[in-house]
């Protein structure tokens, strides 16, 4: 057994912290979501429960614990109870690797600085795209177990999006590797890190405005969210793939739905963003700018959501092979003809 | 800049092959002839570039790409240019273009795909031949040899619908394939010997070694190339090829059947004088069959009534004073008479075939006559490529033909030079045989012969008796033949004072006989030269006379001669029967060892019950193992695996 | 060396539980979590990119290609009821020939082992080999094997879909 | 620490698993996945020996593998869904003519 450090104690802490963050920000995306939605259809949204409504998202997570469990008499039993599981759980594992802030070490608590982060992995974001990977079996599985139509042709539906756009997402990702010359993520945040002509941050969006907009639509497909919210289009699928999910199995979809939308956001903050660098605040508080930068895209992912209309599905399909694949080969193609002859 | 020169008419070939259906006559045309010009321009600048250069390093190379590499065999895709090459090319183009430029009203009654596929053959066949001619080694050549004799056989061949055209067609490619079979046995043979195919490689290797006295391999070597420009040069045995395949359009006659494929042998010869020239026994053997050649062909030659037939045999005796000269040893003889006879041959093939035209499609001398009034251009370019053939000064042939007569009687070859002579005066009078009928005389005393048959497909639309349809050469044909008519007159001027073969020298290596300038200094005390020259032009002279005295006063004697003589004369009319004899002793017999032997013996005797018998044992062997077969994935893969187990066991019991 | 055993075990039973279940799908899941397994083998080899790439090609590729597979031929459960009207050689009998054989496949490796000797030492240190190395190596020495599968996978995938493309309704 | 026989060791394992899986089962899929497996338990004993010998090269036919294997998967399914189609079924031993 490795001796206990306060090493250990604080990665344990940062475990323990960002698991509930997590927890907490799916609660929050909640609250935003409904008042944002409100806001944008002008009318005033949940605001009984608590200050402004913001205790709302706890009520309905305490009425889901209280609902009855169902489970339809002809599904799957275990598959149809590890589906969320597997969601859920993707979900949590897939920002495992994803640094939020500089070494720190927590105003001289610790003796040597540590990364903000869970676990520092030198091959991050394949771990990101291979758990990203994972989670399609947690929607085919629900869809399949259900033993329900809307279920089945939701969850395949997702399956078959998740694994179309997954191609331009890892596109995306790999021209940031090129620019960035690591396969980690903290190191690609490093390298943004300085400005250039002293004012224009050293973002890789900088370099790779076409790239940020694959990484950006392809994540919206990835987490299923409007207009690309096709396993769950209410008004053809009832709600997808989790039609027949009642209670807490439930809570877990929505959960995992909004902490991969954290995730995405973070991911691109990382990559794109240039992570928790901005100007005015000390290296050690990052984090601020990094939760600020997350929040505007977490904005951005529900402004698009109750702005644009649900795509068709051959619409859907035939974007992403025949507009988003090209458009992220050609990316990285220039990406990398970039690097070789410019050595940006 | 080498490689473009074969590369224009390829391109002009692609498109008119690719295109040339969906595009008009005058586009089509236009390719092809811009084709050719920008070839032939890119031919004389080059050509400029080499005589540049100083004499004895007149050679420029390109090499386009490493063709084929295998242990010692390299061979690169090689062009070279040096002075032998630098004539020809300028032949090919230059002569090309002009019947490139006649072929465009010539053709001209073609449907337009049938327009485009004659441009598009013509181009293929002038990217071949420069090919041949530019090729630096042996192989790359062999690719233009074939290449043109393909190109021969589509354009012999090119109104396929009528059967003459595609039977000769075929003979020329089935003869043709004979000689390329001694030529590459030659070829392979050149690799086994010398270790290279390359031209220069193999020369430098070869004058290291001393001439043979006895028939050595040099002798195989060169005897197999000279089977292969028999074939292609139309000498005996092998030229009955070329007199059928006046069967293809006039032009093409005049291009490839008169002053570049058919002198492709002779170029080859050239190309490896070195070589020929260590093997004297095969250069007699080179004098003696191209001297037989053209006496034979020049007396087939006195008695025909087809046009173009008289001017085929023409080239043939022509050629065998080619190969004459190449068999004495002097090349550039052979070379300079290649080239002037080039332009006065190109010029009295597409001269008939400007009368063909005008007679819409009529061949038989006997039912022309008198036509030198309606046809004047014609008519005189005619004239003038008749003197330049039989050898009158100052016209072009004359240098040539002399040049040839004094080199092979100063060799020593006093009965080579007599046959010659002979054939000069044969020469003369045939071609203004040829003059007279067609163009003096009149008409009507032919014109109860008029049931003719139309030779060509598209003959119908004219009446070839009608005189009120005559018309002269149109413009693109009248170019051509006063340009060729004008080449005929001074191209022999440049060899004067034997600056022609000095050119030439380097391309044939060092001299074994002695140089002309020797040979001049041994007989000019003497006259000798001047002696032979006075007689040649006699000799001429004597002919044309004859010609006139038969065919253009008192036509009743010679048809009293031919009846005098009937027995020679149908020996003559008939080719010396060498076509039946051929029939008889070599196509019958193959056809009965076919038909017979190996057909219903072999073939249904042995093979098929071979066949068969094989086939009967495995389906009853079928019969029991198919029970082992279940069909089932699984069962098979258990053999399979089955058998892994077992050899994996045994090599660890081992 | 628990961690080796750990995932040793679940890689094994896992695998025997893909061979002994009769609807596919629970085949197919257990198959990803064998592959799983084996993916921290390949970490504990030092060879995080292979795990990494496991997950992503077999598991979230190739195993969601079963899957779809599967549940669109609604994963129909083994038939075994016409085994008494084949040929003898297909019946159920003569296939556990096969698992038999299979076993004296490994008894013959284990033999092959311990008769070879060596191979009983731990690895020797080593860097771990960077993705930067392995990308070197594929795109220089692996070259002309990396086109030829490229082309391998173009040729699948138009096969593929001709294969499963349905035949136009005939007229 | 392990040793590369064990590695190995789990490696025959898990082929004959796969070889076994191939013989018992009369399913189509699930064959395929049998050879899945074998492919798998290839895999590890070249990653095994790579590591071994300290070279790339072990990785880097896993890698061939794994798009071998990929191709053949698309194959392979995309044939199971034209057999099923024709006889409705997954039984290999269904499948026992050329021609039908």
């Amino acid at each position: 057994m490795p001796a206990i450090t306060p090493l250990l104690i604080a990665q344990l802490v940062i475990i323990v912290v960002v698991f509930h963050a997590l927890l907490l920000a799916a609660a929050a995306m909640v609250w935003v979501e409904r008042r944002l939605a409100a806001a944008l259809q002008q009318r005033l949204g949940p605001i009984r429960v608590g200050w402004q409504g913001l205790l709302q998202p706890f009520a309905d997570v305490i009425k889901l614990m209280f609902k009855e469990e169902l489970r339809p008499k002809a599904a799957d039993a275990i598959l149809f109870a590890l589906a969320p599981i597997i969601s859920a759980a993707c979900a949590f594992a897939a920002f495992a690797v994803v640094p939020f802030g500089a070494k720190t070490t927590f105003f001289g608590l610790l003796d040597e600085p540590m990364k903000l982060q869970v676990a520092d992995v030198n091959v991050a974001v394949l771990v990101i795209f291979g758990i990203a990977s994972m989670s399609v079996y947690g929607i085919v599985l629900a869809g399949w177990s259900s033993n329900s139509k809307y279920s089945l042709i939701g969850g395949l539906r997702s399956s078959a999006q998740m694994i179309s756009y997954e191609l331009s997402y890892g596109m995306a990702l790999v021209a940031v590797l090129i620019l960035g010359n690591s396969l980690s993520l903290t190191e690609i945040v490093n390298g943004q890190a300085g400005y250039w002509f002293g004012f224009i941050p050293k973002w890789f969006i900088v370099l790779q405005p076409l790239g940020f907009l694959i990484y950006m639509t392809a994540g919206i497909a990835e987490t299923n969210r409007a207009p690309f919210d096709f396993p769950e289009a209410e008004q053809e699928l009832v709600a997808g793939y989790h039609t027949e999910y009642s209670s807490m199995s439930f809570a877990m979809f929505f959960l995992a739905e909004y902490i991969n939308m954290v995730t995405v956001s973070a991911v691109a903050t990382d990559l794109f963003l240039g992570g928790w660098h901005g100007p005015f605040l000390p290296e050690s508080l990052g984090w601020i700018w990094f939760l600020i930068k997350v929040g505007a895209l977490l904005f951005f992912y529900v402004w698009m959501r109750w702005t644009l209309p649900r795509y068709r599905y051959d619409q859907l399909m035939a974007f992403g092979w025949k507009v988003l694949l090209p458009a992220s080969v050609l990316n990285l193609l220039a990406t990398a003809a970039g690097v070789l002859y410019f050595g940006l | 800049m080498l490689l473009l020169i074969p590369a224009f008419p390829l391109v002009g070939f692609l498109l008119n092959a690719s295109f040339g259906r969906r595009v008009s006559k005058g586009v089509a045309a236009t390719i092809a002839c811009a084709a050719m010009l920008m070839s032939f321009a890119v031919s004389v600048a080059a050509v400029a570039r080499l005589v540049g250069l100083p004499a004895d390093a007149r050679a420029i190379a390109q090499t386009a790409f490493n063709w084929i590499e295998s242990d010692t065999l390299k061979i690169d895709l090689t062009l070279l240019l040096d002075p032998l090459s630098s004539v020809m090319i300028l032949v090919v183009t230059g002569i090309g273009s002009l019947i490139h430029v006649y072929s465009t009203a010539y053709m001209h009654d073609e449907a337009d795909p049938e327009y485009a596929r004659y441009f598009s053959y013509l181009n293929l066949f002038a990217a071949f031949m420069l090919v041949l001619v530019l090729g630096a080694n042996f192989l790359v050549m062999f690719v233009g040899w074939e290449g043109v004799g393909l190109c021969s056989y589509l354009l012999i061949g090119f109104w396929y619908q009528k059967k003459s055209a595609s039977d000769a067609g075929k003979k020329a490619f089935i003869v043709n394939r004979i000689g390329d079979w001694g030529f590459i046995l030659g070829v392979l043979l050149v690799f086994v010997r010398f270790g290279t195919l390359d031209f220069q490689k193999v020369a430098g290797a070869a004058s290291q070694l001393s001439p043979e006295a006895t028939f050595g391999t040099l002798s195989i070597i060169t005897l197999l190339l000279f089977i292969g420009a028999t074939g292609k040069s139309a000498q005996i045995p092998l030229f009955v090829w070329l007199p059928d395949a006046m069967e293809g359009p006039t032009p093409v006659s005049a291009l490839i059947h008169a002053a570049t494929m058919v002198t492709a042998g002779v170029y080859m010869i050239g190309r490896n004088a070195v070589l020929f020239g260590h093997a004297p026994m095969t250069l007699t053997i080179v004098a003696i069959v191209g001297t037989a050649t053209a006496l034979i062909a020049g007396t087939i030659g006195l008695v025909q009534n087809d046009i173009k037939k008289v001017l085929a045999y023409s080239t043939v005796s022509q050629l065998g004073y080619m190969f004459l000269a190449m068999g004495v040893g002097a090349y550039a003889a052979g070379i300079f008479h290649l080239y002037t006879h080039a332009f006065f041959k190109a010029l009295l093939f597409l001269g008939s075939g400007a009368v063909i035209h005008a007679l819409s499609g009529e061949q038989d001398m006997r039912k022309m006559g008198g036509l030198k009034k309606d046809l004047p251009i014609t008519y005189w370019t005619f004239v003038v490529g008749a003197i330049a053939i039989a050898g009158v000064p100052p016209f072009a042939g004359f240098f040539s033909k002399d040049e040839i007569l004094f080199r092979t009687f100063a060799s020593g070859h006093t009965v080579l030079w007599g046959v010659g002579l002979l054939t000069a005066l044969l020469t003369a009078a045939y071609m203004f045989r040829l003059v007279f009928l067609t163009f003096h005389g009149s008409r009507s005393q032919s014109e109860n012969h008029s049931n003719h048959d139309n030779l060509l497909h598209h003959s119908n639309d004219l009446n070839p008796s009608n005189h009120s349809h005559l018309h002269d050469a149109p413009l693109p044909m009248a170019i051509a033949l006063i340009v060729l008519a004008v080449g005929s007159i001074t191209a022999g001027w440049v060899g004067l004072g034997g600056r022609f073969e000095k050119f030439l020298e380097p391309s044939f290596g060092p001299p074994l006989s002695e140089s002309r300038a020797g040979l001049q200094a041994g007989l000019a005390e003497g006259g000798v030269e001047t002696t032979l020259m006075i007689v040649s032009v006699v000799v001429a002279l004597a002919g044309i006379g004859i010609a006139a005295y038969f065919f253009l006063k008192n036509r009743a004697a010679a048809d009293r001669m031919a009846e005098r003589f009937s027995g020679v004369h149908r020996v003559l009319e008939h080719k010396y029967y060498l076509d039946e004899i051929y029939d008889a002793a070599i196509v019958q017999p193959i056809q009965i060892v076919s038909e017979d032997g190996l057909w219903k013996g072999v073939d249904i005797g042995v093979i098929d019950r071979t066949v068969n018998g094989v086939g009967q044992a495995v389906s009853g062997t079928s019969e029991v193992l198919r029970l082992f077969h279940t069909g089932s994935v699984r069962a098979y893969a258990a053999s399979v695996f089955l058998g892994a187990v077992l050899v994996l066991g045994y090599y660890l019991w081992r | 060396m628990t961690l080796f055993y750990l995932f040793a075990a679940v890689a094994v039973i896992a695998s025997l539980l893909v061979i002994a279940q009769r609807n596919p799908i629970y085949s197919v899941l257990l198959l990803i979590a064998s592959f799983g397994a084996l993916s921290g083998l390949y970490v504990m080899l030092d060879a995080p990119f292979v795990a990494v790439t496991q997950i992503i090609v077999y598991a979230g590729a190739i195993m969601v290609l079963f899957l779809f597979v599967v549940m669109l031929l609604h994963a129909p459960a083994e038939e075994t009821e016409h085994d008494e009207r084949v040929h003898p050689l297909r019946r159920p009998g003569p296939m556990w020939f096969g698992a038999v054989l299979a076993a004296a496949l490994v008894v013959e490796l284990l033999w092959a082992l311990t008769r070879a000797g060596g191979g009983t030492g731990a690895f020797p240190a080593a860097e771990v080999i960077s993705v930067r190395a392995i990308g070197q190596a594929l795109f220089t020495d692996y070259a002309f094997q990396f086109e030829v599968t490229s082309i391998l996978i173009l040729v699948a995938m138009v096969g593929a879909v001709i294969l499963a493309k349905r035949e136009a309704a005939k007229p | 620490m392990p040793t590369l026989n064990d590695y190995l060791i789990l490696s025959a394992i898990l082929f004959a698993i796969g070889t076994a899986g191939v013989f018992v089962r009369r399913n189509l899929i699930t064959i395929l996945l049998s050879i899945e497996i074998m492919l798998n338990a290839v895999n590890l004993s070249f990653v095994a020996f790579g590591r071994s010998l300290g070279t790339a090269d072990g990785q880097i036919i896993v890698f061939f593998v794994m798009t071998v294997a990929a191709a053949e998967a698309a194959v392979g399914l995309a044939i199971v869904i034209g057999l099923f189609r024709h006889r409705e079924s997954l039984n290999p031993d269904t499948f026992t003519s050329l021609k039908w």
